[in-house]
């Protein structure tokens, strides 16, 4: 892991509140990036942001130098991050986290199921498993149609389905409902997304092997401080989501 | 000595900067980022005499140049500790500083004890944890009780104490002086102010534990106060610490009475901030007119 | 009863929102800036019996989402406050809480009568100010000389007595409790937290005073926290303050316990904070589900 | 007094560590401002610098409707202002203070007397007190040639001197020793600078009615925190800095 200050490249709105950031990194660096690592990012210059936001690797593009993130705008953090204008600085620390460990992974088919802003993470590592040759079905589920985003880019990596709490796109409902409905299945399942969802998800594929992406707090983002635990499943000990996870496989930690 | 030096009870630092207790587990994970071998000293994670999961989470938040933690003292046990994690840090050119934790006075003196097996250089006694329901801060709220932790620990320990002080008190000098009395020899000060975030949203404190630690540079003036006062009342060496980010920040901690200083938050922020301040120090030193690190120690008073 | 309204004893205020005290003078400067009437209340300067030159310079520092103060009382006198100050406040549609300071338990009593003959609301009793050599904070720290202030002030005041709770202190919850048992009508909190900062060309605090009081963001956690504690063991009103700068803020101050906030040091950073904050309120109310500022009081405890 | 979010026009170094800065600012609020009046300026937007920094007007211009200060970086505010670009906005409190009331003296000739950066407010000063065609002497301190500015400005007002501490541009030592050296006198002395200057000019000119024009530390800036105050000269008052001055009459105030 590396502390690095990265250039902007490129600052686009997307989606309702949703910024995609390209950001100029170096080969080296890219090349030691797995899918479903983070990045951990100071918010300003000075003192007022005490803690670095963790936000997910979207894509990257090794002949570019680039890493893409998309977040959405939350609290003033991310406000203030997507305030930022090409050829800005912008102080990372990367990668970080376990990531999706594919490598070891044997299937012919596997289910991408995201939510929301935790849609990103699954597009990167999407990519790596087409090169694999793995058929990748994606089920995203967002709040609201002005919520969408990179159906296209998902649609390139096989069937894509999209589900909207309203209704105002694709399925009315849940990815969970998206899964029923047209009865998707894999050998594996890759899912990141809020907490409720990722139990849904969890839950109705039990039968299933399956890799979740959590979400928690952070203070470091590299494991020496233990804000970002989560009991696992046993009760008996915690992992930390920085550097244990986010990436848990399904029933190893409790949701 | 040289210009960074510091010569302190148990402690013959290189340099005075010393990643703060909490804030940089057991090393492995800063030495990433640069050569532990360079810091004056760490301080360890807390230690209790079992494993403790800690408290829920949330365990974090930010607030404006700080943030808050209920960590609660998550920590394998102190003969885990010892066994596993203590031993990463001896092939670094360094005095290793335990953080004695414990919701009794026995459990306190059992940590101590086990810690007689290990290779540590001096025990900060944590008697200020604002973030565990038993134990913690009511052992630094009270100078008899404190007294009596503090006595019983030295009876126990191999290696020099310095007690950790809370902040959240009403006479930190009375505090220091009854711990000074009961034989510690040193302090370590300040741990977290108690503090509290509400989640608007779910309409209840943002940290499961409810209150949490404040730290950061938004502490460091009640830090330096603190510092400044008990200063003048001891005669014991104050490690210092609260809201440093940077040298012109320990050089403030020097002038107000710390012989060395001590880096908490900051590391989040910056995994180098240890590192940056040390290379750092020389050259705020001299442009501040002093010669040494000891050379500065305590020159803020006005009749220094 | 209106969205934004609350009534408290003495005070009914359209709105929840007044500058604190120290900060805002007796209103006149402002009043440039908007017009004064928008405001629920405002806390004027302290009065003493006699005038008070205070301090020497520097009176202020600045430290990260905050600041130090140590004016020390500066004011013309009571009588010289009821003569030329107050009667400027007049013209507005709003109630004045007086801030009643001093030395000794009969100036703080002669204080309190004087203002008898005067066109106040309600008396903030300031048993808590951490810069005056003499008096001040050391009233605030002892529950049973914070009690003894309060009895005598309440019996020579001819309006609602609020005492403001110093937070220097080991157990914020007796204080509270003592002055509610001695009459107090209610609490306004937080004074200033005692800091200090070092300037490091002189060597010396910054501060002529040394130490000062601290205020802005930086404290919001801890005034959050002793809030919300308080809130839980007394039954009398709480006037929240420390840090307060927008409406969330103040949504957080109502959720931990506060009936009404008041907005200390970001007048210097906005002078139209106030006058923003009344305008945003409704909104931010709105946005998180309150449907008027009573209905938020006290509703980020966990079982409210 | 108003406060007001106002457009950087431009930016320029113009001697060591020293900034100046245009600012966009209209006719109505420039037609309120008296000479010796200062601005009082949010440095960043966020909460981690929340006291103002009072830097004094240096000059205007009615037909650009821009309002020109010079400032040295001193600290972390200074620092920041310093980094503003072109199209920036900063957020002033103007017009604040009183001012060199000009209008009621009566004068042929003038010393103008300034030390480092106490000298921008003399400047626009000097050019109020020509246009009543009042002869104007400037005499300028600074520490080394590298710090000198405004000295073809202050020419164009009529003679300046120099004075450097170490003699590296203009006379060697302190303003007072060109009062000296050149036998210089007015009607009326106008000073800004350093409080010791301030007390030697004082001395020096003791038989001469002058205006000192002071600094402080500020809270509010606009008279209701009692943070900047400096005691009468019989001690038993105190004015404000921010509001009662930063100009006071020799000898009204303790220096
Ligand atoms: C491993 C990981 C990957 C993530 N990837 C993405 C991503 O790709 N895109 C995206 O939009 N968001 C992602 N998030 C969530 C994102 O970190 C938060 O939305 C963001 O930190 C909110 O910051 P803020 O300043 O806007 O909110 P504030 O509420 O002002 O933040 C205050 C503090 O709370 C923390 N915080 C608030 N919400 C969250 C949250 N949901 N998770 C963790 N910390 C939080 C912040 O980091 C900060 O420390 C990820 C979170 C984690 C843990
Ligand atoms: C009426 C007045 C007019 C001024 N005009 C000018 C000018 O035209 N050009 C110029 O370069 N400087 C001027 N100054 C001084 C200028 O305000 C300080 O240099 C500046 O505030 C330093 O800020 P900083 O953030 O760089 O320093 P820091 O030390 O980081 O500031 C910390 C705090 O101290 C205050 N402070 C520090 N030094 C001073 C000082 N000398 N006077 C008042 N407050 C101070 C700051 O305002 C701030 O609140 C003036 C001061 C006053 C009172
Ligand atoms: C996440 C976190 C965990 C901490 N854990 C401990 C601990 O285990 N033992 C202890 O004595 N202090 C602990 N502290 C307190 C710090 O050691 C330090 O006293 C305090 O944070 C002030 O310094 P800072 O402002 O530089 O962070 C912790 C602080 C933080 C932020
Ligand atoms: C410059 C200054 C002067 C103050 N003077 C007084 C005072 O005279 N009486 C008083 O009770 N509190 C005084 N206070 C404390 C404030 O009223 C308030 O309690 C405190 O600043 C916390 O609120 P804030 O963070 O919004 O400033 C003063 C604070 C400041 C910053
Ligand atoms: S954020 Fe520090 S351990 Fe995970
Ligand atoms: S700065 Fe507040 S009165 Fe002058």
């Amino acid at each position: 892991m590396k502390q690095v200050d990265a250039l902007i490249v490129a600052v686009e709105e997307i989606a309702r509140k949703t910024i995609k950031m390209d950001i100029r990194i170096s080969k080296e660096i890219l090349s030691e990036i797995k899918p479903g690592q983070f990045v951990h990012i100071k918010v300003g210059e000075g003192t007022e942001f005490m803690l670095r936001r963790p936000i997910s690797i979207c894509d990257l593009d090794m002949k570019e130098e680039t890493l893409t993130l998309i977040f959405k705008i939350f609290g003033e953090g991310t406000e203030m991050l997507a305030r930022l204008k090409p050829d800005q600085a912008i102080n990372l620390l990367i990668p970080c986290g376990n990531g999706y460990s594919i490598d070891s992974i044997e299937a012919d088919e596997v289910l991408l199921i995201g939510g929301g802003i935790g849609v990103p993470p699954l597009y990167y590592l999407g990519k790596k498993l087409q090169e694999k040759n793995i058929k990748v079905t994606s089920i995203l589920g967002f709040q609201s149609s002005a919520d969408v985003f990179y159906e296209a880019a998902f649609q390139s990596l096989g069937a894509t389905y999209i589900a909207t709490n309203d209704g105002t796109y694709g399925t009315e409902g849940f990815v969970t409902d998206v899964i029923d409905h047209f009865g998707l299945k894999g050998d594996y399942y890759f899912s990141c997304g809020p907490t409720p969802m990722l139990k849904a998800v969890e839950t109705k594929l039990h039968d299933t092997k399956g890799f979740l992406s959590l979400e928690e707090r952070m203070g470091c983002g590299i494991g020496a401080c233990y804000a970002c635990v989560v009991k696992t499943q046993d009760g008996e000990s915690n992992k930390k989501v920085c550097q244990d996870g986010p990436v848990f496989e399904a029933n190893e930690v409790e949701l | 000595m040289s210009m960074l030096g510091v010569s302190l009870p148990g402690l013959a630092l290189k340099n005075p900067i010393m990643p703060a207790s909490g804030c940089f587990s057991f090393g492995k994970e800063y030495s990433q980022f640069y050569d532990l071998s360079k810091l004056g000293s760490v301080m360890v994670k807390a230690a209790t005499l079992n494993k403790r999961l800690g408290n829920d989470t949330p365990r974090v938040a930010e607030t404006k140049s700080g943030m808050l933690n209920a960590i609660g003292l998550q920590n394998p046990g102190v003969e885990a500790i010892i066994t596993d994690e203590l031993p990463f840090l001896e092939q670094f050119d360094l005095p290793v500083i335990a953080n004695v934790a414990g919701s009794t006075i026995e459990e306190y003196e059992a940590v101590a004890s086990h810690l007689r097996n290990s290779n540590i250089a001096a025990i900060e006694l944590n008697i200020s944890c604002p973030n565990v329901k038993e134990g913690g801060v009511q052992f630094g709220t009270d100078p008899n009780v404190a007294a009596e932790v503090t006595r019983r620990v030295k009876a126990a320990a191999s290696v020099p104490v310095y007690v950790k002080l809370s902040p959240n008190v009403t006479d930190i000098v009375e505090i220091a002086q009854a711990v000074e009395a009961a034989g510690a020899d040193g302090l370590t000060m300040i741990n977290t102010l108690t503090g509290m975030k509400i989640d608007l949203n779910k309409r209840r404190p943002l940290l499961s534990n409810g209150v949490g630690g404040l730290s950061g540079p938004a502490i460091k003036p009640v830090a330096i106060r603190m510092i400044y006062q008990v200063y003048q009342a001891v005669n014991i060496p104050i490690i210092g610490m609260g809201g440093v980010r940077d040298a012109e920040d320990v050089l403030e901690f020097l002038l107000a009475g710390a012989s060395a200083v001590a880096v908490g938050t900051a590391n989040f922020e910056n995994p180098h901030v240890c590192s940056d301040i040390i290379d750092a120090l020389p050259f705020v030193l001299k442009e501040y007119g002093f010669d040494s690190v000891t050379d500065a120690i305590g020159k803020g008073h006005i009749n220094a």
